[in-house]
């Protein structure tokens, strides 16, 4: 089957992307397909490069670009949100002349349709969120 | 970056607004939702139940907090073909709103109607 | 002065307003911001239990909370007062010391 | 199958769990995770409405969840099933949608 | 960057936990600052009321989500001089539990006390 | 009267941060200090210099820099916080070993120990969150 995931929350302050990621792991253990992780709202703050938790605790966003690299999972940023947020790729940077990025690998920005689509796509969509 | 879906699959979406704008950003950003999704043609309903009765309240007024007013926009909703706009009974009267104090037209439908109309869809987005 | 004490969520949405209530000391104060602000209008089912704790406490409302979610004075219980943010900075200088409900 | 209702906030915090079930249909589920799992312990001035709840929905919650806070099978409500997040997936493809109540 | 607090104030700081553990951060971060503020020498209280008491109930397994188990950590707060942990009792009633579920030494006081406790404090911490 | 300020959610997705600044500059107006602005939990997130916001939208950050650089306000964000959020100045980015810094002008990344002090030396702290 093939499962969507949204994820409304950042990192650390609420348990939603830590659910999700331990949701969208099970889903794939279970020979299931995961179309799409799409993170709305704060749920884009799980994307950028610059944590650096305490070396006891886990590490949100590796934890989801090593799951994208070795399951080839789609981990998509609103634009909107991210823009409102402080989320940067190297596209966002130049568009909005902006001097940094820091988006981490396995995350893309896109737009909101993305979310609709993979509504539409996916058999099921389950949200995380606060 | 934005590759449109051009399927032919139509599938029934349901947007739940439980909460109180303004306080939280969910109201605004699950309104930018179904208009974007509006473009994908799909069956579209919006469900306003609990505190969400108050986004469609008259006469907010935001810029008294400098935020935008972006209440306007649920009336534009109709250009964009999204018409299926339910209130439930029961959500207004919990806070001594009727159909007179909301600034779009909709349905006021009863909690009975509610349950039923989430369980005829494809797809529940709740913010 | 005692405490002002501090409520911004919806009592719809949660339980903070009534869990507040229920420790507020005699003659303290409470001040209804941001999405707290509909249980100062009146015809809600919490407008009761706003007036019973109005015997003990003094009620405040911030008005561009308000404002902004469509209400004016005209709808809100007689046992509020509504107060602006120069108003809200005088009630904390007035009162010991401040406690949000979060 | 019919819907897939998810509560992750304490019915002590939030009215989440409570406006979830004054909509959930009969015939549908409801599963607890997160912060909502202390529903389903034995014992809570929520039990009650949770053994009412049962006679119309099927009640899961998450076992990991639990296990964070301090809970084991043995202080939970009877008409609880404890599911690990495997068990969450299958709960997914069995029903026909999932509605997160948040 | 840290210039330490070096003055002679000694203010009664009320730390007050409200929230339930692992679903938000709050209850970790709150207790990061009740660690980082016993440096300070305050007259500093903890209280537990509402979902706050789940924080400091027994046998929680935080690692079965790979979160960090922090619950140890309130029984060391004796060590950093923090003393005064208070706990109200119709909080622990309504959830069922008694004071054999809590993982560390507390006073267990009524509502009434809790009202009292509250105002002698200067600053009152609830996130 | 001397007056801080605890802000604890970051920018948009609640109006903490929006009803603090509303609160600091009717407190600045109405004669009094402000001593701090404390930022913790998500609260960090409001440092970032790298947001978009829509141009009909309040700039959250933009407004928070300008006030302080007007005011000579204290902006702190807790470095625990931005540790586990991905906010980072230059000795962060050095420490930690991070490729770039978003921190914004006007705010300043310290400890923990600066809420407490702010406590023991304002005569009121005031707490906005979610």
């Amino acid at each position: 089957m093939k499962i969507a995931v949204l994820v409304n929350e950042g990192p650390y302050q609420h348990q939603a992307s830590d659910s999700a990621y331990q949701f969208v792991k099970a889903t794939l253990e279970s020979g299931h397909e995961v179309s799409r992780v799409f993170f709305y709202h704060d749920g884009v703050n799980n994307g950028t490069r610059l944590t650096t938790p305490p070396q006891d605790d886990r590490h949100v966003q590796k934890r989801w670009t090593e799951l994208a690299a070795e399951k080839d999972l789609d981990l998509v940023l609103c634009v909107a949100a991210c823009q409102r947020r402080g989320l940067v790729d190297e596209g966002e940077m130049e568009r909005n002349k902006k001097d940094a990025n820091n988006i981490a690998d396995g995350f893309r920005i896109s737009g909101l349709g993305q979310l609709i689509e993979a509504g539409i796509v996916a058999d099921r969509l389950v949200t995380f969120g606060d | 970056m934005e590759e449109e879906y051009a399927g032919d699959v139509v599938k029934r979406f349901l947007y739940v607004n439980r909460r109180m704008p303004h306080g939280t950003v969910y109201a605004l950003e699950s309104l930018e939702t179904v208009l974007i999704g509006a473009a994908f043609d799909q069956d579209v309903t919006m469900l306003f139940i609990d505190d969400g009765v108050y986004q469609i309240k008259k006469d907010q007024q935001p810029e008294s907090l400098e935020f935008k007013n972006f209440s306007k926009t649920y009336r534009a909703l109709e250009m964009y073909d999204v018409e299926k706009l339910f209130v439930e009974q029961e959500s207004l009267s919990e806070r001594g709103l009727s159909k007179d104090d909301l600034l779009v037209d909709v349905e006021i439908i009863s909690r009975e109607a509610v349950v039923d109309l989430m369980e005829k869809q494809d797809v529940v987005l709740s913010f | 002065m005692a405490t002002l004490n501090i409520v911004n969520k919806s009592p719809f949405e949660k339980l903070s307003l009534e869990q507040c209530l229920n420790r507020a000391a005699a003659g303290s104060s409470l001040l209804l911001t941001e999405d707290a602000v509909n249980a100062a209008v009146s015809g809600t089912a919490f407008a009761a239990r706003l007036s019973e704790a109005a015997k003990s406490l003094t009620l405040y409302v911030l008005q561009p909370d308000l404002a902004a979610r469509g209400f004016n004075d005209a709808t809100l219980l007689s046992e509020f007062t509504t107060v602006d943010y120069p108003g809200f900075v005088k009630l904390v200088t007035e009162h010991e010391r401040v406690h949000s409900w979060l």
